[in-house]
């Protein structure tokens, strides 16, 4: 039993992180114990999936699987304790896995600095895995926090284009959003202490409880909201989004698609769900609304982008506003939708970067345009990425259905409010502009006939091919047979819906 | 007989093996041996088509009770998506139908493909579209028909743009797919709005959720807890799924470009399989469409509108595979218009009748084609008939039955005419009476242009190879006897409970009459060894109306503008709004602290002189104000 | 008696206005110096008709003497290569500085006349009950009694004045004293 | 003619104090800067030597002061000169207005 302990897993990447710009000399050292490093959590992480039966209860009502909690500060009830259920679980191993193939794929966009960049990658996985573990509102927000600060060096540093600004302004947004969160925290913190007199911050008996008051439930449901939705990203705080996709380095904007944009909708659930499902009930149309404007408005977007990198970047806010619609269904069958279009997009849009980055590498440009005719060249990458692009829009037999079907029947069969059907109905044109954008990007990037000047580019590399056939191979597995990823976090989210 | 019904999913799964085998093999062994994809592919077909005929047994046998086998897919909450396959009359026949057509002419591609260098990869494509069609077609549960759905419209689209080299190639196979892609949100939603509106009744009584077993019961509990108004749009929402797969009048404008194609593909998918899934389908939704009259006079209306306009448009095309596509088009436009009227066997025989013929007819055309090194255009053609017998003999067959003279396209044509009349619609009728001439009339042109009056283009005709023609000949087999001898014995086979009887005895001979009077006009018009009439005199008068043919109806030129133009625009816009506006007022407000800055530090100018001014104003300001307090007081 | 000492007011307190007018709008920096000076002593004069001889004295020394040879000293210093004489600002600044000046100037007088009005005279009288010694200390002047009260009330002030005075000793020699390099 | 009261040298001093206080504002010449801080502080002297004299010749208060105010003068004049010869050296012009071109100390 002791052998899966939350803290070593929470605890590797922080090690890793400090002990590789320490001790090791040489680039292909750094990289290959990096590698064998993010090799290691991913297997170890793997452990806590066929520990944990899905059988166990959720994250609140019932005993947490498991939970190591030291008291860290007495006098403010705050305790560095880390649980884990379901959804957190899937969200782990989403988090180890990507960091892994990013290691892998980070061989050559990276050519110098390598220890501070192999060490702000582990210190960005540590801070992700401690958001997704953290069972104290006040360690959430610690890790909330501590993420920006990798993710700006990894932007600014090796970014291309202006990586100074897009890096800043991801940092200003994010801050900006976490004040909100701040607040909130301290207000149901300070409203449980009056209450019932027991100062704590920790998630499980906070969100128990539930006699706040309701203007203070009211206004710290819109401050976490505000927090989550600049992370999410909702459409109006998206703009920082398409800047640091096309900024940072292929790696980077895997692990910034993959897992960061997570963070924002596991919050969602985990806090603005399970503390306040009225007050999300009451707002469900209104965050109905946030969801299809984002999802129509990226789509559209994106069609119009030149930049490669900007669309995949555009039509992973799209997908994020499906995980939208199937919280605001208010049911079981939404909620578990949610969470497997989280871990699809985050399969999806990491290897849609991968290609992105492979493309990149070999023609030197993202502008669509100037590409055409890379079919002749490189026929197997071809089609991998017509894998990759129809499985962002939602092709059956891969994990993008999944996902979204989910959400849509959950929307659909939901009685959160009166039309949802409607709007489920208008939401569901994503399958068409998402098939718009998707097929015209196969079409002008790989279909045609071949520009002169990409005659002599190399065929794709054993490495880059490990990280796409890995991502697939994901991809289609889960397509094939989704109860191995629906069945994980599915049985947490019905304990919450029934009780 | 039990044991090979337990397992007829392997009929589904092994193509999808065969698909993975070769893709996979690819770089391997598969590459020595050039044969080795095809024997493997047109192996597991034959599979295929033995189990069929057992389920075709057993469907005939045990008629009422159709074998059912489920597992469970995926569950969540209180949605259970099971998936699973279900023999019955309808998808037995068309099981059958399936694999039989797409063994022929797997073995008629491997001919037609030899030289293409990716040779592989057609044949990986043509299993994984096996693979998606028998699913389709063995499906027990709407949401796995939806799944299998659009893995037919991916299949499409990766075998329209086959050869990617060519753009329009890829514009055609994006096309198609997008077009794919609206029926299919149209299905979905349709679903979606059928399981709320039936929501408890699958969640307490049926076994399978959205099982077609229990569609019957279902539709009577949405129909009451919804007005028809509400059923009618979520029944029309699930219609718009086979009108964009089969072509119908709005969505239809996929099928001419699908011809980009390589053409055993456009016979398999464009003719014979893929296009009939639309009407399969709607026969399986029959309990809900019956139920909404409105729908089934849309259905009856959208069938006749396509077949009409189909046919128009296929008199003026000078490309032998665009003629055969808008035939194609308006007949499946004659299925939709008899499933409309109600005539359910009528236009499920007509459905089976039609796949045979379309395939020879596309298969004839794909001989020419091959042996004139790709020529496609009809008017460098002509006289074919010495050089290539089978192929003009089979082709004159296929013509026959499909005008409906005298052999299998006769009597499937005659019981839609029948019962079109039985339904009552007299308007339906005539323009069923006038189409069925037309289609005479063009396909007759298509086989006069083609395989008689002298040779007209200048590349030398090579001989139509022997592994091409024995399709032909299998195929001309079932076009010309089937509809003689299943016409007696269909229509209580896959039927819908009521049976339509033509009371009107003359019908036969007046279909036949007009067929026949439009072949003899075909034979004036382009049999140029009796050049009787100069076509281009008769043109005069029908200038408009020939331009308006050609042109499509506009739609093309409609979808084009409107939509892509459009669209591409809204979008364009959007993008600047999002960067000029989103973004900008966010730099605003970060850049607004700096120029604040800026802004002060005008006053810093480094001149004593000045701040002293200033203290000293400031000073003169301070005495002021105590002076006029002072005063107040004093 | 009276006479004398109103002319002798007159005279300095005209000296001191027009010199030191004459001192800030000179053009040439040399005669607002010399004007400056001539202020300077014209001052420590007044102070020798306020019967305040030890301050007049010392006044006349520091400022008359010192300050006059500093000042010449810095003209030498920096006088050689200036081409254009400094004289006056920019025309607003010198527009808004009188206006400002001169109504700063007006709240001043305003504050001090109620002085003028005869019935607040009492307040500023001389004390008749120290008469006698009054009168000595004009006549064996006023040096004695402030070398008493620096020494026994202000000794504090005064040791801090030594310090601040040694401190501008030590720092000028540092700052206009200067490496050889850069002369 | 009249007796000369505390009152004429009150508007004697003020009218010094400004005059210095116009010649800071107005004067481009350091030197002149510094000549005109001179005049403010005799015009405090003044002040102080004059209240003293009216009032308190016991004390003499003001005298003290009057001492303290010129020895601060005297050391803030020497300073502002030192400042002034090293503004000439280091930037070859005595204007007070001038654009002195700080080097940039760091990038």
């Amino acid at each position: 039993m002791n052998l899966l302990s939350l803290m070593t897993l929470l605890l590797i990447p922080l090690v890793a992180a400090i002990v590789i710009p320490l001790f090791i000399e040489g680039e292909v050292a750094i990289r290959r114990l990096s590698k064998i490093v993010a090799g290691f959590h991913l297997i170890y992480a793997l452990f806590f999936v066929l520990y944990l039966n899905p059988s166990d209860g959720a994250y609140q009502v019932v005993q947490e699987m498991l939970n190591d909690g030291q008291v860290w500060i007495n006098s403010l009830g705050i305790s560095f304790s880390l649980a884990i259920d379901g959804v957190s679980l899937v969200m782990v191993v989403l988090t180890s896995l990507i960091t892994f193939l990013a290691i892998i794929a980070s061989k050559e966009c990276i050519k110098d600095k390598h220890k501070f960049y192999y060490s702000m990658i582990f210190l960005l996985q540590f801070a992700v895995l401690g958001v997704f573990l953290a069972r104290d509102l006040f360690l959430f927000f610690l890790f909330w926090e501590l993420e920006l600060i990798p993710m700006y060096f990894l932007i600014s540093i090796w970014g291309s284009g202006r990586p100074k600004y897009s890096a800043m302004k991801f940092v200003l947004y994010t801050f900006f959003g976490s004040l909100f969160m701040l607040a909130s925290i301290l207000a149901i913190y300070y409203c449980h202490f009056m209450k019932t007199g027991s100062l704590t911050m920790d998630m499980a008996s906070l969100g128990m409880y539930n006699g706040y008051p309701a203007l203070v439930q009211f206004f710290a449901f819109i401050g976490f909201f505000i927090a989550f939705a600049v992370k999410f990203p909702i459409v109006p705080l998206h703009s920082w989004l398409p800047d640091a996709h096309v900024d940072a380095p292929t790696p980077v904007s895997m692990l910034l698609a993959g897992i960061l944009l997570k963070m924002g909708a596991y919050g969602l659930i985990r806090i603005n769900l399970y503390f306040f499902p009225s007050i999300f009930n009451f707002f469900a149309p209104i965050i109905f609304i946030f969801g299809l404007v984002s999802i129509i408005y990226a789509a559209m977007i994106a069609f119009a982008q030149t930049d490669l990198k900007k669309l995949v970047a555009y039509s992973s806010i799209s997908h994020m506003g499906i995980v939208l619609v199937g919280l605001c269904a208010m049911n079981a069958i939404g909620v578990s939708g949610a969470v497997a279009q989280m871990v699809a997009h985050g399969l999806i849009s990491a290897g849609l970067f991968m290609m992105v980055g492979i493309i990149y590498s070999r023609t030197k440009t993202r502008d669509i345009e100037k590409l055409g005719g890379l079919a002749q060249k490189l026929p197997v990458f071809y089609y991998l990425s017509i894998i990759l692009c129809l499985a962002s829009v939602g092709l059956p037999g891969l994990v993008g259905f999944v996902g979204e079907a989910l959400c849509f029947f959950g929307a659909a069969v939901s009685d959160a409010f009166l039309t949802i059907q409607l709007f489920t109905g208008i939401a569901f044109i994503v399958a068409i502009l998402g098939a718009v954008y998707m097929t015209s990007v196969l079409k002008r990037v790989f279909c045609g006939v071949m520009l002169d000047d990409y005659n002599e580019i190399e065929p794709v590399k054993p490495y880059e091919f490990f990280v796409l056939l890995s991502l697939i191979f994901l991809i289609i597995f889960f397509g094939f047979f989704p109860h191995y990823l629906v069945g994980i976090f599915s049985v947490p989210i019905e304990s919450f819906f029934s009780v | 007989m039990e044991l090979i019904l337990q397992n007829i999913w392997v009929v589904a799964i092994l193509p999808l093996f065969s698909f993975l085998f070769i893709i996979i093999g690819q770089k391997g062994f598969v590459h020595l041996e050039k044969k080795i994809s095809m024997y493997l592919t047109v192996g597991v077909t034959f599979l295929g088509w033995i189990f069929s005929v057992f389920a075709l047994i057993y469907a005939i046998q045990n008629q009422g009770n159709p074998f059912q086998e489920n597992f469970v897919w995926m569950y969540s909450g209180s949605l259970t998506f099971s998936m699973g396959y279900l023999i019955d009359e309808l998808s037995s026949v068309m099981l059958f139908m399936v694999t039989s057509i797409s063994l022929l002419i797997q073995i008629y591609s491997h001919s037609y493909m030899k030289e293409d260098p990716s040779y592989h990869r057609f044949f990986a494509y043509l299993s994984f579209f096996n693979f998606a069609m028998i699913g389709l077609v063995l499906s027990s549960n709407l949401f796995q028909t939806y799944i299998f759905w659009e893995l037919v419209g991916l299949a499409s689209y990766l075998l329209i743009g086959f050869w990617y080299k060519k753009n329009s190639a890829s514009k055609a196979a994006q096309k198609a797919f997008l077009v794919n892609r609206i029926g299919d949100f149209g299905l979905l939603l349709g679903i979606m709005g059928f399981l709320f509106l039936s929501y408890n009744f699958w969640f307490y009584e049926a076994d399978v959720l959205l099982g077609f077993s229990s569609l019957k019961q279902a539709t009577e509990v949405a129909l009451v807890s919804t007005s028809s108004k509400g059923f009618f749009v979520v029944a029309f929402l699930m219609f718009l799924g086979p009108v964009a797969k089969s072509a119908q009048f709005p969505l239809h404008v996929w099928l001419p470009d699908a011809m980009e194609a390589p053409t055993p593909v456009s016979a398999l998918i464009h003719a014979a399989t893929m296009v009939a899934a639309g009407v399969f389908l709607t026969a399986r939704l029959y309990p809900i469409f019956i139920l909404s009259p409105v729908l089934m006079q849309l259905i009856a209306y959208v069938g006749a509108i396509t077949a009409l306009l189909a046919a128009c448009m296929a008199l003026v095309q000078y490309d032998i595979k665009k003629a055969l596509a808008y035939s194609t088009c308006s007949q499946l436009g004659y299925m939709f218009l008899a499933l409309g009227v109600g005539a359910y066997s009528a236009g499920m025989f007509h459905l089976l009748i039609h796949a045979y013929v379309k395939a020879l007819l596309f298969l004839c055309a794909g001989a020419v084609i091959h042996s004139l090194s790709s020529q496609q255009d009809m008017r460098y053609m002509g006289g074919l008939r010495k050089q290539m017998p089978v192929v003009a003999y089979t082709y004159l067959i296929g013509c026959l039955s499909l005008s409906g003279i005298f052999l299998s396209g006769f009597s499937s044509k005659e019981q839609i005419l029948s019962g079109i009349l039985a339904s009552g619609n007299m308007f339906l009728f005539y323009i069923a009476l006038f189409t069925a001439g037309l289609s005479a009339f063009y396909i007759f042109r298509t086989y006069f242009m083609v395989f008689e009056g002298k040779y007209k283009g200048e590349s030398q005709v090579e001989p139509v190879s022997k592994v091409m023609s024995v399709p032909l000949i299998v195929l001309a087999v079932p076009s010309a006897v089937l509809g003689v001898l299943l016409s007696w014995c269909f229509d209580d086979f896959v039927s819908f409970g009521f049976h339509t009887e033509n009371h009107f005895v003359f019908l036969p001979l007046i279909s036949i009459v007009i067929a026949l009077f439009s072949v003899w006009l075909a034979s004036i018009f382009y049999w140029d060894k009796k050049k009787l009439i100069d076509t281009e005199l008769v043109k005069l008068p029908l200038k408009s109306l020939h331009r308006l043919f050609v042109e499509k109806f506009f739609i093309d030129w409609f979808y084009d503008k409107i939509l892509n133009k459009i669209y591409a625009k809204a979008a364009y816009v959007l993008s600047k709004f999002d960067r000029f506006v989103v973004d900008a007022s966010i730099d605003i407000t970060f850049q607004s602290p700096v120029a604040a800055g800026k802004l002060l530090n005008i006053v810093q100018h480094k001149k004593i002189g000045a701040y002293i001014l200033v203290s000293v104003f400031l000073l003169v300001l301070l005495c002021g104000f105590i002076m006029s307090i002072l005063n107040l007081i004093v | 008696m009276e006479f004398l000492n109103s002319a002798v007011f007159l005279i300095f307190a005209a000296m001191i206005i027009f010199s030191s007018v004459f001192a800030v709008f000179a053009h040439k920096i040399e005669y607002s110096v010399l004007s400056a000076v001539v202020c300077f002593l014209s001052v420590g004069a007044l102070f020798l008709t306020l019967s305040a001889d030890f301050i007049g004295a010392s006044q006349i020394m520091i400022y008359g003497v010192g300050v006059s040879i500093l000042l010449a000293f810095a003209i030498m210093f920096t006088g050689k290569d200036s081409p254009k004489s400094l004289y006056l600002t920019n025309p607003l600044r010198v527009f808004l500085g009188f206006v400002l000046v001169l109504t700063f100037l007006s709240v001043l007088i305003f504050f001090i006349s109620p002085v003028l009005d005869p019935k607040s005279d009492g307040a500023f009288s001389s004390y008749g009950s120290f008469a006698a010694q009054i009168e000595s200390i004009r006549q064996i002047g006023t040096a004695k009694f402030i070398g008493r009260r620096i020494f026994c009330d202000y000794v504090l002030p005064f040791e801090l004045l030594s310090l601040l005075l040694l401190a501008g000793i030590v720092g000028v020699g540092y700052l206009a004293g200067g490496s050889k390099k850069d002369v | 003619m009249f007796d000369v009261t505390l009152i004429h040298y009150l508007f004697l001093s003020a009218v010094l104090f400004c005059v210095g206080l116009l010649g800071v504002i107005v004067s481009r010449h350091l030197l002149r800067v510094l000549i005109s801080v001179e005049f403010m502080l005799n015009a405090v002297n003044i002040n102080f030597v004059a209240f003293s004299n009216y009032n308190d010749l016991i004390r003499l208060d003001g005298h003290i002061m009057a001492i303290f105010v010129m020895a601060i003068g005297v050391c803030e004049l020497a300073i502002g000169l030192a400042i002034l010869i090293l503004v000439f050296r280091k930037t070859h012009s005595v204007d007070a207005d001038g654009e002195y071109i700080e080097e940039e100390k760091w990038s």
